[in-house]
């Protein structure tokens, strides 16, 4: 492992399970990723990856181990003190705010980070920051000309677009991102990794993806999770090197 | 509008009570017919205008306001004291932020004595008796039957039921000391469905009679039940005749055992009510249920505007309510009081079952009648009053 | 995404702080129209249906706070316009005789408190769950709370309920409150404050994540909401103002009685605001003013007016899901590129044969009525001041032709209507 | 006591029972496509006319037949031409359609049959006393309905387990399209549910109503009791629905059987005053009188508690 | 087998298909391919009759433009849709007997089949289908349509999230159907793989086909593949 001993790692995973009535579908997983890393969990499908977000994100409760946040215990917290502890992500399955409109889909995710919380005293049209930040994050997912459409009539891939706009709104400094990559085309995808390459400056990511081309693009470090466990935690070249994992999951059609 | 005058009935007309309240306003349109046939009123038109009050308080007083501001003075309500008691209220304050355009409230049937003792007004006038004047009457019946030793009281959960059971037990204790009351039991209005545990606790109860004054489903319902699981008992009600009672009594085969107090019942033998009732009957052939109570009504206010040339209520009281007048079911002697205007007249005390050779009307189509079995003459019902009624200056 | 090409970025939302007009005129219109009212519509009639609709529009806008806001469907929202009306009304009397200074127009404030600190105690038990769970638990606590009200009768007043008068309050700038217009105003004013209120409630951020909650409560955890919260806020804050529409009612109607707030109320409530459009801030206005207004007066029309209520409310939830407010809201796009003169034309073409199919049809159903419920009138009936015998059959087959032919040439102008129609917003996009 | 207890236990299953057969049908339509079917009652008071009128002329077993058809076929055609139209406007909607057809169905019948009760009677064959216990007798009929209740209640348990209907309109719920894109016809087996569920009501309506009132204000009545039986039971759990129907019934006619208040257990209240007044209606309250509100306290307990009902399986 | 003359299709008000004409033979894999939103997923729901088509689609001769979707597929035309549509509340086995239609008789899929290809499914027979992973629900929307048996099956975007390795076992998949006689209409995304198992290909572009050929006609053509899948 490469985390430098005097900072504090951004997340701290340690032997983390979760089983579902008798079947263990995480079985006791311990990684660290440092502040600033970009990390990819890949895997076969089933493996766990998601149900892992679900665990580190409040979603599901974990049934052992610890999750830590710069430090802090999250086991088990609700999702909304997660992400305000600074924590979002992205879902695998779409899941946006289907009548709102683009530009309040954004907004909506930027408003607890930037202070307004419950406010129902204050305008949200005069909310300056908050219009400025919407409207960044529109340039930045290329929607601004889709802003006042309501989100659930957009296409497929833009629906895409708009969910990693959701997660990357709130200005979070640890990002989760489920298969961002999915359902986008070649081109969109080359778009979306320079995205993310550019708003995870900084911050901490972790990503689930399934294009070789973006994890390896991306990834400082890739974590291989199979059935459950993680089997191994490395450079990419390394990763990509590795037969276990190429047995596992990668197949001859390595790009 | 001179011309006519305007009657604004407000019952319900919708609903759960549509039934009894569609009878009302049937034979209001009836008695109108009649009388305009006949060149009307000072020679001015009855019209009567249903107001659907859906039984509720509240939706009376929004009723109430839109007759009034549809022209009419006069307004008839019966159903309900609950409903009673808040059109006596919006009344007595309308004529006191009004005092140039007066209403009268003529009630027929909402027996709550509070409307003519504490919160008696001067602009209501009650023409059935009242619950405790009925109770005086049908007590002084039971205090000669020395086969009654327990009593039990079932009835509906709102003031005419409390007013009810309050008067029965003072009355029985004061005239039948020996009578043992085994049970007092109030359940909430028209929302029963099955009475079967009330009757499993009458039958515990060893009760030989029952005093109710349940009306409508309420009392159906209850009568069935009793029928089904086989209490053998008596009944002294209010309100057993009243739509869809007899129906209900026929299926439960209690013959005879049903007895009921009101103001008259069509096999009295007097034959001007005979013959209203055999018209009504050929008009109205679905419901030929009669209240005589609406006739009393109807033709007292007539006679008063009459006498008083005016249909305005502010002069037409004043005839009203010191009036003396031939009962409608056998012409009998019957007076208001001026001190509450509560009307006195004669009533009736009759059983239901089948009819025998010389009686001519029965009850829904059922084959069985209302047979008189007691009659108590108007000045045998009076009974004091607290109320202190203002009167305009 | 690379293939826009058509479309030109809309004009983003600015930032910049409107001016004053913008911002309120409406509102100062809308008061000005409040305020002429009672010049236009004089007769007392008018007057108390006046009054009824304004604590109606708040009671259906607090409502729609749940239903079209925040995606909550409750059977039991009559249970605060109840309570807030029943102690406006004790309260009232409470000070009656005392020399207390408290004038009659604060004491909504009461109602409004109540419905606040029961939307709290109930909101705290019923938002806990969501969907038809919450639905259920709502019905639970109405009739819970309505059939109480009847077992607590000192406080209550049983089936009767209590009584109030408005005018043993103190009389401050000599009004009394006895005449029907100083109500009228009383509530105008209250309507205006509470419109204005929820109104701009649904501009906050609070607003917003109400939306949010109810479009996709899940994902709302993710981005720091706690949906319960949201849920229980929106809640309480509609009980709030549910309760000065029932303190309004109080002393409207100076009576309280506890079938106002039962299950009848609350779906009363509900038809209201959904026929007039749960996604437009105006809707359930419409919504409580229409149907106010047929509740009062369908019933001096006809004596089956329930059956119109029905098929009225059918037609509109299978036609027009969106409400009142939503088919006027279709007419917007026409507005703004001057295109409504055009379509104008195929709307009177469409309503015309919809009346005669609606002639037809309740001519059908006036002369059945006549025969089998109505049979001591005899089948002689009047019906739009035309006088026939309903037994013999040519005022059937009128009836019949009249029907069959409208809704034929009713579908077939709606077609047209609707074809102009998408011709004339269309014809907005392509310049 | 005993006695009294005893005969309460009978009441209390009969009266379940027949609430079971209101609410089977109920359930069916709530379970299956969602629909909170509020002119479930409506369907109920058509059946009881519509078996009155039969039976006035046909008897009592053909009634019984064919009322329940005919409210079935007006169920589908409702179901056809109103309902499914309704459908993609969401739940809401679909409720106020149902509200709706409560005043159309109600004003017909009573255009029909107008206002008053109907004289609707036991059929002779079945008006005898089955037994008698305590001196109480219980009917023939009441009997019969039970049975009809028991044998209404494993059909549809047989049916639900047995065929994929259950499935399919299950799956139509999420994803309505796909489940025609796989081949099923939906709306025909949506239309079927409905008028299945209307028909159930409908044989509850030809049952209740000799024993109840027959009269036009009889579906009002029903209520919202028929909701909570279905929702305590649990959403989609026909044998919660049973259960469900047997505890209401119980529940209330062992409360009216008792007369204790917080007075007689305590002794009169230890409040004097003007507040007194008030409290005093809680402290002397029989737990006869609040019977008819316990169904609802259990209703809000359960869904606290346990959200998806006593047997449910999800909670939607 | 299927044959497509000037389809159009409209969502409310705009014109998405813009008269496709394509045909689909015996035992054949034909692929589209195109950028996002041309159109492609439209198409097969066009088919399938939702939303509903004008113009001509023949399917074995027979006209099928107009008839409510349950009856084409009740004609032998499978369809998995892009977004997988899983029954979330159903246990995967019980989303596998639905792809089974009322009466139907001996099927070329079966149950056991797809426990045998896709053991983890076995493994999950009685989950809720909407607990599975992304890439296990995949597996399970083409075999629960697979059982009812279609002679064509029209598969929207099957790899979307899924592993290399079991993209490859996808392909695979795809081909064993074929050889069991059912033709396959794919829309793909991944050029590599559609190229390899496709016998033919269309390249779709603002709601028409712009382009048809083999696979190999399709490599050599870098003009339509420069213009159209911005390779
Ligand atoms: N709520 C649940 N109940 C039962 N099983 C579950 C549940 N949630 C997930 N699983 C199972 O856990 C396993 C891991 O699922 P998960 O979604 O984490 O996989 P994944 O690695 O994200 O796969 P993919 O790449 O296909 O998305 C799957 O086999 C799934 O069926
Ligand atoms: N339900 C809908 N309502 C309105 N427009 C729609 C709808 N579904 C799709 N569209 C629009 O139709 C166009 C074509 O969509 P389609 O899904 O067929 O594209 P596709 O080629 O499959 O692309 P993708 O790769 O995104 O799946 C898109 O522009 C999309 O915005
Ligand atoms: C019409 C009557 C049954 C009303 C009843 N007497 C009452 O006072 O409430
Ligand atoms: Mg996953
Ligand atoms: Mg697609």
């Amino acid at each position: 492992m490469t985390v430098s001993p005097n900072s504090v790692p951004a997340l701290e995973l340690s032997g983390l399970e979760k089983s579902f009535g008798p079947m263990k579908i995480i079985r006791g997983i311990d990684l660290d990723i440092p502040s600033g890393e970009r990390h990819a969990v890949i895997g076969p499908n089933g493996a766990g990856k998601s149900t892992l977000f679900h665990l580190i994100s409040g979603h599901y409760r974990p049934s052992g181990g610890t999750v830590k946040l710069h430090g802090d215990d999250i086991t088990g917290l609700q999702p909304e003190l997660i992400a305000r502890r600074g924590l979002s992500r992205s879902f695998q399955v779409t899941n946006i705010f289907p009548q709102l409109s683009v530009w309040e889909n954004v907004r909506c995710a930027t408003l607890w980070a930037m202070g307004y919380k419950y406010s129902f005293w204050r305008n949200v049209e005069s909310l300056t920051d908050a219009r400025e930040r919407t409207e960044q994050i529109l340039t930045e997912i290329n929607m601004l000309d889709r802003w006042n459409m309501p989100a659930g009539v957009l296409a497929y891939a833009e629906q895409r677009a708009l969910e990693i706009g959701l997660a990357i709104a709130s200005n979070a400094d640890t990002i989760l991102l489920d298969e961002p990559m999915a359902g986008m085309s070649h081109g969109e995808t080359e778009h979306m990794v320079g995205l993310i390459r550019q708003v995870s400056e900084n911050r901490t990511l972790l990503m689930i993806e399934h294009d070789m081309s973006v994890v390896f693009d991306l990834a400082d470090r890739i974590s291989v999770l199979v059935y459950g466990e993680v089997i191994a935690s490395d450079t990419p070249e390394r990763i990509k090197a590795n037969p276990a994992v190429q047995q596992a999951y990668l197949g001859t059609e390595v790009v | 509008a001179a011309d006519t005058i305007k009657i604004g009935y407000v019952d319900p007309l919708s609903g759960g009570a549509a039934s009894i309240g569609q009878i009302g306003l049937n034979q209001m349109n009836f008695i109108a017919d009649a009388v305009n046939k006949k060149g009307g009123i000072n020679g001015e038109q009855i019209e009567v205008i249903g107001y659907d009050n859906q039984i509720n308080p509240q939706t009376s007083l929004v009723q109430v306001q839109k007759a009034i501001d549809e022209g009419v003075r006069i307004i008839v309500q019966g159903n309900g004291s609950s409903v009673g008691a808040a059109i006596e209220g919006f009344v007595e304050k309308y004529n006191r932020r009004n005092p140039d355009a007066h209403i009268v409230y003529l009630n027929y049937a909402a027996i709550d004595p509070a409307m003519t003792n504490e919160s008696c007004s001067y602009w209501h006038f009650s023409f059935d008796a009242n619950t405790n004047v009925k109770m005086e009457a049908l007590t002084n019946f039971i205090k000669q039957r020395e086969e009654i030793k327990k009593v039990y009281l079932i009835d509906q959960d709102y003031s005419f039921g409390h007013a009810v059971a309050e008067s029965a037990v003072s009355m029985l204790k004061e005239k039948r000391p020996d009578i043992e009351i085994v049970g007092n039991e109030f359940h909430p209005l028209v929302k029963i469905t099955d009475f079967s545990p009330y009757i499993a606790k009458i039958k515990a109860s060893g009760a030989d009679t029952v005093i109710t004054g349940n009306w409508g489903q309420d009392f159906s319902l209850l009568i069935k039940a009793a029928g089904q699981s086989g209490l053998d008992v008596n009944w002294y009600t209010y309100y057993a005749g009243a739509a869809g009672g007899p129906t209900a009594i026929k299926q439960a085969n209690m013959d005879g055992r049903v007895f009921q107090i009101n103001e008259g019942i069509s096999n009295l033998g007097y034959a001007p009510a005979e013959n209203t009732a055999r018209e009504y009957g050929a008009v109205y052939k679905d419901a030929p249920v009669l209240f005589p109570r609406i006739f009393n009504a109807m033709t007292m206010l007539f006679m008063a505007i009459e006498a008083a040339g005016s249909q305005d209520p502010a002069v037409f009281i004043p005839k009203l309510e010191s009036m003396d007048y031939a009962s409608f079911s056998a012409g009998g002697e019957s007076f208001m009081r001026k001190d509450d205007h509560q009307l006195f007249q004669p009533l009736y005390i009759s059983a239901f079952g089948p009819l025998a050779n010389d009686q001519s009307f029965d009850e829904e189509h059922t084959g069985w009648g209302w047979t008189k079995v007691g009659e108590i003459s108007a000045k045998d019902t009076v009974i004091p009053t607290t109320c202190e009624m203002k009167r305009p200056s | 995404m690379n293939q826009k090409i058509d479309t030109r970025i809309p004009a983003l939302p600015s930032g910049r702080r409107s001016s004053f007009l913008a911002r309120y005129g409406i509102w100062i219109v809308v008061a000005i129209v409040l305020a002429g009212l009672p010049y236009v519509f004089s007769s007392g009639l008018a007057l108390s249906t006046m009054c009824m609709m304004g604590t109606m529009i708040i009671f259906a806008l607090s409502y729609n706070m749940l239903l079209g806001q925040t995606g909550l469907l409750s059977f039991g929202h009559a249970v605060f316009f109840g309570l807030g009306g029943f102690l406006t009304a004790w309260a009232m009397n409470a000070v009656v005789g005392t020399d207390s200074p408290l004038p009659l127009f604060l004491f909504p404030i009461i109602g409004g408190f109540t419905g606040l600190v029961f939307g709290v105690i109930f909101g705290a038990v019923s938002t806990r769950r969501s969907g038809t769970a919450f639905a259920m638990i709502t019905l639970g606590i109405a009739e819970l709370v309505s059939s109480s009200a009847l077992i607590l009768r000192h406080f209550f007043g049983g089936e009767e309920g209590i009584t109030v008068d408005r005018t043993d309050m103190i009389h401050l700038f000599g009004l009394s409150f006895g005449p029907q217009i100083q109500v009228y105003y009383l509530i105008a004013v209250w309507c205006l404050i509470s419109a204005t209120a929820m109104y701009a409630l649904t501009c906050t951020p609070f607003g917003r994540i109400c939306n949010a909650v109810r479009d996709n409560a899940e994902r709302v955890r993710f981005i720091g909401y706690n949906t319960q919260t949201v849920r229980f806020m929106a809640f309480s804050l509609s009980g709030l103002f549910a309760g000065i529409g029932g303190g309004l009612a109080a002393i409207n109607f100076e009576i309280m009685n506890s079938a106002q707030m039962g299950v009848g109320e609350s779906g009363a409530v509900i038809l209201m605001t959904y026929i007039g459009g749960i996604g437009n801030f105006a809707g359930p206005i419409i919504g409580a003013v229409v149907v106010t207004y047929l509740q009062l007066m369908l019933s001096d029309i006809t004596d089956v007016w329930q059956l119109y209520f029905g098929l009225l409310f059918i037609g509109m939830v299978m036609y027009a899901p969106n409400g009142l407010a939503g088919l006027l809201a279709l007419q917007q796009p026409l507005l703004q590129t001057r295109q409504l003169h055009r379509v104008a034309p195929y709307y009177a073409l469409a309503l015309a044969p919809g009346l005669v199919a609606i002639t037809g049809l309740s001519m059908v159903i006036e002369m059945t009525y006549q025969l089998s419920v109505k049979t001591a009138a005899g089948p002689a009936m009047e019906f739009f001041g035309v006088t026939f015998n309903a037994n013999v059959p040519l005022p059937w087959i009128i009836a019949v032709v009249l029907f069959a032919a409208g809704v034929w040439l009713f579908l077939r102008a709606a077609r047209l209507a609707g074809h102009v129609y998408s011709e004339a917003v269309t014809w907005r996009k392509m310049p | 006591m005993f006695e009294i207890l005893f005969i309460s236990t009978i009441n209390g299953i009969l009266y379940g029972m027949l609430l079971f057969l209101m609410a089977s049908g109920l359930t069916v339509i709530f379970s299956m496509m969602g629909v909170l079917n509020l002119a479930h009652a409506s369907f109920y008071m058509l059946g009881a006319f519509f078996g009155f009128e039969i039976s006035q002329h046909f008897g009592f077993w053909s009634g019984l037949v064919f009322a329940p058809l005919l409210v079935a076929s007006i169920g589908m055609i409702v179901e056809r031409y109103g309902l499914r139209n309704v459908h993609r406007h969401g739940h809401v909607a679909e409720l106020l359609f149902t509200f709706g057809l409560t005043f159309v169905i109600q004003e017909i019948v009573e255009m029909v049959w107008g206002k008053l009760p109907v004289d609707y009677r036991v059929p002779a064959s079945l008006d005898f006393s089955a037994f008698t216990v305590f001196a109480t007798t219980y009917p023939a009929f009441k009997m019969f309905a039970l049975l009809v209740s028991v044998v209404i209640f494993l059909a549809l348990l047989l049916v639900i387990r047995r065929t994929r209907i259950g499935l399919i309109v299950q799956a139509a719920l999420s994803h309505p399209d796909m489940v025609g894109m796989l081949g099923h016809n939906v709306d025909r087996i949506f239309m079927l549910v409905f008028g299945v569920g209307v028909a159930l009501a409908a044989v509850a309506g030809v049952i209740a109503g000799p024993v109840l009132v027959t009269q036009s204000n009889m579906a009002g009545l029903l209520g919202p009791i028929l909701f909570v039986v279905v929702v305590v039971g649990g959403l989609g759990s026909l044998g919660g629905a049973f259960v469900a129907s047997l505890l209401i019934g119980l529940v209330q006619t062992y409360a009216v059987a008792f007369n204790v208040s917080l007075a007689d257990v305590f002794g009169s209240s230890p409040l004097t005053g003007e507040f007194a007044l008030y409290f005093n209606d809680l402290w002397n309250v029989t737990v006869a009188q609040i019977a008819p509100i316990m169904p609802y306290m259990l209703l809000v307990l359960i869904l606290i508690f346990r959200p998806r009902g006593l047997m449910g399986t999800s909670n939607r | 087998m299927l044959d497509v003359r000037d389809l159009h299709a409209y969502y409310g008000k705009s014109h998405i298909l813009q008269g496709v004409n394509m045909r689909v033979g015996n035992n054949e894999i034909v692929s589209i391919l195109g950028r996002n939103g041309v159109g492609r997923s439209t198409t097969l729901k066009a088919i399938m009759g939702n939303p509903s088509p004008r113009g001509d689609i023949e399917f074995r001769q027979k006209p099928i433009a107009g008839r409510k979707p349950h009856d084409i597929a009740r004609l032998g035309i499978g369809y998995v849709p892009e977004e997988r549509a899983i029954f979330p509340m159903l246990t995967v086995e019980q989303n596998l007997l639905l792809g089974i239609k009322s009466g139907q008789k001996d099927a070329r899929w079966s149950l056991d089949e797809t426990w045998r290809l896709f053991p983890q499914l076995l493994e999950r027979a009685n989950a809720p289908g909407g607990a599975l992973s992304g890439g296990e629900q995949q597996m399970l929307t083409i075999c629960r349509t697979l059982m009812g048996n279609p002679d064509l099956i029209m598969i929207d975007e099957p790899t979307e999230g899924l592993a290399p390795q079991m993209v490859e076992r996808i392909g695979e998949l795809l081909q064993e159907v074929a050889r069991r006689g059912i033709s396959i209409l794919l829309v793909e995304q991944r050029l590599a793989i559609a190229m390899r198992i496709s016998h033919r290909v269309y390249v779709m572009g603002h709601g028409q086909m712009v382009f048809e050929g083999t696979p190999d006609e399709l490599m050599a053509n870098t003009d339509v593949r420069r213009e159209w899948l911005e390779v």
